[in-house]
């Protein structure tokens, strides 16, 4: 049996807002980041769902697609992370504000 | 229009706006070799008043509309066009401008810092002036006008007083909202006209025939006014040039309230009234009332001062006042002596300033108090001083009388009332200058100082001023004549 | 993907292959200057191919336009590579920086930017995007041993992830909303029932703009802009301050102008960001005693201006907006490649005591930086006022007078604080030191540039009438 | 010798001046000196030899056009015609014996040339007004005397308080010149045409309310340069000049050519009977109120200055009483008088040793050369109006014009000259006594008077006293010859039976006489002054200056600070520095939230966000989709 699409785009939505809430609490460069796959993970839920709607092959492209480009984000991200973690020894986002103005 | 431009003509007008623009490059790239840059900037000087000449004697007396028109394709993009047109008025104003300018380059002869980009940036002055003067398509005009403004800024702030860059600031902000205000303005018009005859151009000229709502023409006159009317400047908008001539260097000031000033009403005469006759013959009473309310608001804080140099900038302002007044009254003896009074203001009030840079100079100081008592020190200086002086408080047979009585003449005939009320200013007048001239060279002599007479290169700076000066007073008709036609054209063309 | 379809993508396939090889050859092959040079040689290249082959097909495999407009942005964009290639050059080479990555990563940047301004599908918009900014990631913290270099890597980290969260879910929402993303195609389907945009549709172009917004820094989405131009390495602030934005503005003039009439739901909203910009740009730069932060905000402002002409969605303000962009392009990477050139082991002058009576010392470059900077300003004889001039003329003409008027005064703002630089270089200073006398590539750039803004200004004609035809 | 030699004229003097000042301290003292003479000189014998061509209608002479614009077409232009020519004689002559006379005043100054140029130019400018064509050359010459006064008043600029002196005489007179040209003006928009004689010609066409007004601003332009009330305060300060500056202005240029003004246009003037009026009472009181001044002063140049002022009062009566030949006949007769009374009285101060104050003075009669005495004498009972002398016939001319004037308001004006004429005789008795009789009461050690200063001063005082003769009234057998010569110019005749004319002949002897004995009384033997309150207050001027202090100095200062400082500094530059600081402050705020902190900015995302969707919501509610 198929979910509804309303169903499908809802928990996307709470999702994406859910990923976003992280985003804004966390503190962790790391959280924030995960925050951030989450939001992504919440688009390709829709993608794939209104795929399966309109019977096309294209949303799920899109979500490949979207699933390479993350993997190289998060790539650079983490490179970033250690790079960040071996200058400060921190990961507090906010504790990186040298320049402010 | 179109006429004019096939006609095969050596581009005269292009050759004033390049010639110093060429010189100032020069003098950019010998910027190390001091004298070369002097003798440059002093020969620039002197080939565009040649040229300024040959035109003034060629066609000084030419009655048609245009004494010369240029017309280039530049921009098709947005019709926009290199259009130089030339008629008496623009004729008096280039020569006036180049006369000036040589006295300006003499005067600049002992900056010590940087003196190449000092005298490329008199230069640049000059040959933005110029294009101001000669533009006839807005955008080319606008493209002049903001130009004008830079070399003008640097001069003030990097050469200037102790409140340098304060002025200086103050000086190119204020003038800047008012052009800006202008711009907006020339594209609202290019737009509206585009949109009815399908051309669309920024020929003045082209413009013209614009059909304009009541309110469209009240809005863009407005637009068109917030930039001449700072420029003038008519009070109250006239604070940034008490603090820019101030704070200027010699040369600056001479060039601000001999040449700058005047764009602002020449701008007046030649783009906004044409372009705007209704709203023109509304705005012409306030016009007069600001005009008195500016002659007497600055004959008043002159009296005031104690800055010699401040003191010739409310003179200035005061002047230039009169000149609007002229206008105000729109009847041609009173335009013809406004444009007169411009030029034999440019003169008096510029050799004014020269003389203060000297005292200046040879004293160390501008300040009434510690002045005085020049003419048992440096009588030369003193007469010269005086004979300047007398000029601009009215005195006649000396320049501005010429001008002043033709104003009140012409004014009379419309508004006895103005006329009446100018006329007490000119007491005014007296008042603070002989204040000055008094403070500066009668009395005891404060400080026991010897100073050096006038120098030769002083001399050549002054004495055209001074016989011009006379000269002017006594027998302006050659300057009167290349005026009657065209202004005659602009009155006839414009209110309705 | 047949042979045609790969000759129309030649100067992509050159820019990336090439990338490819330099990064490749680095992995071994340690002098710099070689690979700089195959580097710009391959920018080049590409700008060539871009320019004299003419694509057989007008598409791409349905996501990139092979269209006169992209191509155009194309030649832009790697020529932008190579100059960010040549004003980069003493920086890797001083700064240790690994030459193999560093070219590569400008020349993968710049077949983003082309991929982007070519795109005419949301998938394509998506990848190219993606590749520049991910490229970006790693060129602004490139610089290993500076703290600011690192922080500022970090908060564009942050931001462009969170961006691209908002960009995916949004393109999501319009692809379940129409079923299509063709742009022309789905916004034909979201306003088939009625006139307008659906309510989902608005939702996902409303988050695409945050995400926009974030790339060109529209307000509120602006903050980290002086951070990261502060942080990052001159040339690499260079590229990202021209290069990043104008691809997409770039696209976002080749999207409108497909989806037509649709637009005009979002226009307040648009309207509000380029007023809030303005103003925000403005403002902010009032307050810095930081060039580089001061040229932040400038684009700020300078972005909003653009969105003007956006906003107009005439061909004139399409018009307005690519030769806008060009301008823009060429007077701020001048810009920054005069500070690049300054720059010496004490790092680059960026405080405003740092910069004082500094036009004594180095007069030709503080020179051409004036001119540049007025050029920013907008002042008539110079590129910038035409940019200017042209935006005010479509916006009128599209009667935005409100827009209007906020650009003026957002303009007076701006001639006060350039204003207040040009008067701090010149200003007499005797512990004014002197820095790097620079290197011939980076005075060819600052050649190139100032003259290209006087050409510019006092015959705009040739490129407006090559935009003209352009324009899709 | 034709006809437009005329400009001559004008143009020796003018030549003169101009080589004086530019070169005339490089050329030997001597030189500057001969042609400083030598060019009024020459104008005088020029205006001689062009005598004929002032009979008739004159002759107009166009050197070259000045201004010309639109209607304005104005060209340098003379007329030398029946009412200009004596004048022009007498300036002329009058001034050269000045100039004499200043070439042995001024041997010790060593700055000659400007002295000699200013001279030169003074009678230049004087000459103008009296031979202008038309208005504007009058004007030109109009305040080119003003300038002269203001360069020659303050000549010795060192002392500040000469500077401020002929600044005053600068803006005083120059107030009055704003009601000419305000006259200028209008004459020129009612008849179209600045031209003088056209002006009279016209003058009938123009409506009787604007001749009103018309002769009321020229009357105040009068004023200014003729120091008569309101415009009088100059005057006794313009003593600071040396004395021959003093001379020249009080005989020969300025203080008459506000009379010669009226004259000029009397034929306008004399259309309004309230001008006319005004005129007779301006007169009047000036007359009054500078004789009870001057019997106060202390100031020999001062009693003499405010002496003047009296006499140019009695001209104004005269014009207003209608008689032209009476107001030029005592205008040439005080002309003589009073330059040799004021050169006498340099010589008085060189002998006192530059004592000024006719208290510390005395016994100069038999101090000095025994022949300035007699010139001075002479001068005196001139002024005073003894029988037989110039002065006497003149001011009785006036007196009776006054009397026969048909209107019987001018009895009321004819009373006031009388009483005028006795205070009259009484000063200048006043002065001669406390000057040359009893003791010498000086400190000061007495300068040689060279020979210029001398021998200048007996042709004036001859002339002085034979006056009369210029136009002896037909009751004394004389021909009237004045009167005749400027026939129709020479406005009303006047006529009255012989009795009252012998009858008003007595009151005026009888008046003379009863002021001399007042003064010989009083100041036979010297008595030290009275220092009262009134004497105080005539010696101020009846407090005139401190008047016009509060009344236009003071609120005009207090003006000018108010525009200077309250205007442009406070509110013009206040305002802009207000926006400039409000523009600063906003900045502030902006940069405030670039905090430097990431989190800061994701919520500024998320901030946007929800703009995003409350619009977002808004659409949907105004049913943007479903």
């Amino acid at each position: 049996m198929m979910i509804p699409f309303g169903h499908a785009l809802s928990f996307a939505a709470a999702l994406f807002v859910l990923g976003l809430t992280c985003v804004l609490l966390r503190r962790q460069v790391i959280m924030i980041l995960i925050g951030v796959e989450i939001m992504l993970n919440a688009a390709s839920l829709v993608f794939v769902s209104a795929s399966a709607y309109w019977q096309q092959v294209d949303g799920q492209v899109f979500v490949i697609l979207l699933m390479a480009i993350t993997a190289a984000e998060v790539a650079v991200a983490l490179a970033m992370v250690v790079y960040l973690w071996r200058r400060k020894r921190t990961l507090v986002a906010d504790e990186f504000n040298g320049m402010s103005g | 229009m179109n006429a004019f431009a096939n006609l095969p003509q050596f581009p005269w007008m292009s050759l004033l706006i390049m010639m110093p623009l060429c010189g100032a490059l020069l003098c950019l790239l010998h910027g190390k070799r001091t004298n070369d840059c002097r003798g440059l900037a002093l020969a620039t000087a002197l080939a565009t008043f040649g040229v300024a000449l040959y035109l003034f004697v060629c066609h000084g007396q030419g009655n048609e509309r245009w004494l010369l028109y240029e017309d280039v394709n530049w921009i098709p993009a947005y019709g926009i066009r290199y259009v130089l047109a030339m008629d008496g008025i623009a004729l008096l104003m280039v020569l006036l401008t180049a006369f000036m300018q040589i006295s300006a380059v003499l005067l600049a002869w002992r900056v010590e810092r940087h003196v190449g980009s000092f005298f490329a940036l008199l230069l640049l002055l000059e040959s933005g002036l110029m294009g101001i003067f000669l533009a006839y398509d807005l955008v080319l005009f606008y493209l002049f006008w903001e130009v004008a403004l830079i070399p003008m800024f640097f001069l003030i702030s990097v050469w200037g007083g102790e409140q340098r860059r304060r002025a200086a600031l103050k000086f190119f902000l204020y003038t800047l909202v008012g052009s800006l205000c202008m711009l907006v303005a020339i594209i609202a018009l290019y737009q509206i006209n585009g949109a009815q005859t399908g051309a669309y151009t920024f020929v003045i000229g082209d413009l013209l025939k614009t059909q304009l709502t009541a309110a469209q023409e009240g809005w863009l006159f407005a637009g068109f006014l917030a930039a001449f009317v700072v420029k003038s400047p008519l009070v109250p908008f006239h604070t940034w040039l008490t603090d820019a001539l101030t704070e200027a260097p010699a040369a600056g000031s001479l060039d601000l309230t001999g040449l700058l000033l005047k764009t602002g009403i020449y701008g007046l005469i030649r783009v906004a009234f044409p372009l705007f006759p209704n709203a023109t013959a509304d705005f012409l009473p306030i016009l007069g009332i600001l005009a008195l309310a500016g002659l007497f608001h600055a004959a008043w804080s002159a009296y005031h001062q104690d800055d010699i140099k401040r003191l010739l900038a409310y003179s200035s302002i005061s002047h230039l006042g009169l000149v609007v007044l002229g206008l105000a009254a729109w009847q041609l003896t009173a335009w013809e002596g406004s444009i007169l009074l411009m030029v034999t203001h440019g003169i008096t009030t510029g050799a004014l300033f020269v003389l203060v840079a000297l005292i200046r100079e040879r004293t160390g100081t501008r300040s009434m108090q510690e002045l005085g008592g020049l003419w048992g020190q440096a009588p030369c200086l003193a007469a010269l001083f005086l004979l300047f002086s007398l000029a601009s408080l009215g005195l006649p047979g000396l320049a501005n009388f010429a001008g002043e009585i033709l104003v009140l003449l012409g004014t009379f005939q419309e508004h006895p009332v103005w006329a009446v009320v100018a006329l007490l200013g000119v007491v005014f007048a007296a008042a603070y200058m002989l204040r000055l001239v008094q403070g500066v060279i009668w009395g005891p002599a404060k400080a026991e100082r010897t100073l050096p007479d006038l120098t030769m290169r002083e001399w050549l700076m002054l004495l055209p001023m001074a016989i011009l000066v006379v000269w002017l007073g006594l027998y302006p008709a050659p300057f009167l004549a290349p005026l009657h036609g065209a202004v005659a054209t602009l009155l006839a063309g414009g209110l309705p | 993907m047949s042979l045609s379809d790969l000759l129309a993508m030649l100067p992509i396939l050159i820019l990336a292959f090439g990338a490819t090889a330099i990064l490749m050859a680095g992995a071994w092959y340690r002098e710099p200057l070689p690979l700089l040079a195959g580097g710009i040689v391959t920018a080049l290249l590409g700008a060539l191919s871009a320019g004299l082959v003419t694509p057989p097909v007008p598409e791409i495999a349905g996501l990139f336009s092979a269209g006169g407009y992209a191509r155009f942005y194309t030649i832009v964009w790697s020529l932008l590579a190579a100059a960010g290639l040549m004003t980069g050059s003493r920086y890797i080479i001083e700064k240790r920086i690994g030459a193999g990555e560093y070219v590569s990563l400008v020349l993968y940047a710049a077949a983003g930017m082309a991929l982007l301004s070519s795109a005419t599908h949301l998938i394509g918009l998506f990848i190219a995007l993606e590749t520049f900014t991910l490229a970006f990631y790693i060129l602004i913290a490139s610089n290993r041993n500076c703290a600011l270099a690192a922080e500022a890597g970090l908060k564009y980290l942050l931001l462009g992830a969170v961006a691209t969260g908002f960009m995916a879910f949004g393109i999501a929402v319009i692809y379940a909303a129409s079923g299509s993303l063709v742009l022309p195609d789905a916004v034909m389907r979201l306003t088939a029932e009625t006139g307008e945009l659906q309510a989902w549709g608005l939702l996902g172009w409303g988050m695409i703009l945050i995400a926009i917004g974030f790339k060109i820094s529209l307000a509120p989405f602006h903050l980290w802009t002086p951070d990261v131009y502060q942080g990052a390495p001159a040339p690499v602030t260079g590229l990202l301050a021209t290069g990043s934005k104008g691809a997409v503005v770039a696209a976002l003039v080749g999207l409108l102008a497909m989806s037509g009439p649709a637009w005009n739901d979002l226009t307040d909203l648009v309207w509000l960001l380029a007023a809030l910009t303005m103003l925000a740009g403005a403002f902010g730069a009032l307050g810095q005693s930081n060039l580089k932060r001061l040229l932040a905000y400038s684009s700020v402002t300078h972005m909003g201006t653009l969105l003007v002409g956006v906003l107009c969605q005439t061909s004139e303000g399409f018009a307005a907006t690519t030769f806008y962009v060009v301008v823009y392009v060429v007077t701020s990477l001048g810009a920054f490649a005069v500070i690049a050139s300054l720059a010496d082991g004490r790092g680059e002058p960026m405080t405003f005591d740092q910069w004082r009576g500094l036009g004594y010392r180095h007069p030709v470059r503080c020179g051409v930086l004036v001119l540049l900077l007025l050029s920013l300003a907008g002042l008539p004889a110079t590129a910038g006022f035409m940019a200017k001039f042209a935006v005010f003329h479509a916006a009128l003409q599209s009667g935005y007078i409100g827009l209007l008027m906020i650009g003026i005064l957002a303009s007076v703002i701006s001639f006060a604080f350039y204003l207040r630089v040009t008067m701090l270089l010149f200003q007499p200073d005797e512990q004014a030191s002197s820095w790097h006398q620079g290197s011939v590539f980076e005075h060819t750039v600052l050649a190139v540039c100032s003259s290209a803004v006087l050409v510019l200004g006092l015959f705009p004609g040739l490129l407006f009438g090559l935009i003209r035809q352009l324009l899709p | 010798m034709s006809e437009s030699l005329l400009f001559l004229i004008p143009l020796l003097p003018l030549c003169c001046a101009v080589i004086n000042m530019l070169f005339g301290m490089r050329l030997p003292r001597l030189f500057a000196e001969i042609m400083a003479v030598t060019g009024v000189a020459g104008a005088f014998l020029l205006t001689i030899l062009f005598w004929g061509y002032a009979e008739g209608e004159g002759t107009r002479v166009v050197i070259f056009t000045w201004l010309n614009s639109g209607a304005v077409d104005v060209s340098f232009a003379m007329n030398f015609d029946r009412l200009a020519a004596p004048m022009t004689l007498m300036v002329t002559g009058v001034a050269t014996l000045i100039h004499l006379y200043a070439v042995g005043y001024m041997h010790e100054e060593e700055d000659y040339a400007r002295f000699f140029g200013l001279l030169n130019l003074f009678v230049f400018a004087m000459l103008a007004i009296i031979l202008a064509d038309n208005l504007l050359v009058l004007f030109l010459g109009w305040e080119g005397v003003g300038l002269c006064s203001y360069g020659l008043i303050g000549f010795w600029y060192r002392k500040l308080e000469n500077a401020k002196a002929g600044t005053k005489a600068f803006l005083v007179t120059r107030v009055g010149d704003v009601f000419l040209a305000i006259a200028l003006l209008w004459l020129f928009a009612a008849t179209g045409t600045l031209n003088i004689s056209e002006i009279n010609a016209q003058a009938a066409s123009i409506s009787p309310g604007v001749v009103i007004a018309l002769s009321l601003l020229l009357l105040l332009g009068a004023c200014g340069k003729s120091a008569q009330l309101p415009l009088m305060t100059w005057l006794a300060d313009a003593m600071a000049g040396p004395t021959p500056v003093s001379a020249l202005i009080h005989a020969a240029t300025m203080v008459t050519a506000g009379v010669y003004l009226l004259c000029r246009l009397f034929p306008l003037v004399s259309l309004s009977a309230v001008g006319m009026t005004a005129i007779t009472a301006i007169g009047a009181l000036t007359a009054l109120y500078a004789a009870t001044c001057a019997m106060a002063q202390r100031e020999i140049k001062r009693v003499l200055a405010y002496s003047t002022m009296s006499q140019v009062g009695y001209m104004f009566m005269a014009v207003g009483a209608g008689t032209v030949t009476g107001a030029m006949f005592h205008l040439l007769t005080h002309a003589f008088f009073k330059a040799v009374l004021f050169m006498a009285a340099g010589c008085v101060i060189h002998l006192a040793g530059d004592e000024n104050d006719i208290y510390k003075m005395g016994g100069m009669a038999r101090r000095g050369p025994v022949e300035l005495f007699w010139v001075f004498l002479a001068g005196a009972v001139c002024l005073a109006g003894l029988p037989l002398t110039g002065g006497f016939f003149s001011k009785d001319g006036i007196l009776l014009a006054l009397f026969t004037h048909p209107d019987p308001a001018y009895r009321v004006f004819w009373l006031i000259g009388v009483l005028t004429a006795l205070l009259t005789a009484f000063y200048t008795f006043r002065l001669v006594y406390l000057v040359f009789a009893g003791e010498w009461r000086g400190t000061g050690h007495p300068h040689a008077i060279p020979l210029q200063m001398r021998w200048p001063l007996w042709p004036l005082a001859l002339l002085g006293l034979v006056g009369g003769m210029l136009n002896l009234p037909a009751l004394v057998g004389g021909d009237e010859m004045l009167h005749h010569w400027y026939g129709d110019l020479a406005g009303r005749a006047v006529t009255a039976s012989h009795s009252t004319e012998w009858m008003l002949i007595g009151f005026a002897v009888a008046i003379v006489a009863l002021g001399w004995f007042a003064a010989h009384w009083r100041y036979r033997n010297y008595r030290p002054p009275v220092e009262n309150r009134v004497s105080r207050f005539l010696l101020n001027g009846w407090q005139a200056d401190a008047l016009v202090d509060r009344l236009l100095v003071r609120p005009f200062t207090v003006m000018a600070r108010f525009c200077s400082s309250g205007c442009d500094r406070s509110l013009f530059d206040g305002t802009l520095e207000g926006l400039a600081k409000m523009a600063t402050r906003y900045s502030a705020l902006l940069v405030q939230l670039a905090t430097g902190r990431a989190t800061t900015y994701l919520s500024a995302f998320a901030w946007g966000f929800l703009v995003l969707l409350g619009w977002f919501l808004l659409k949907l509610v105004n049913g943007g989709g479903h």
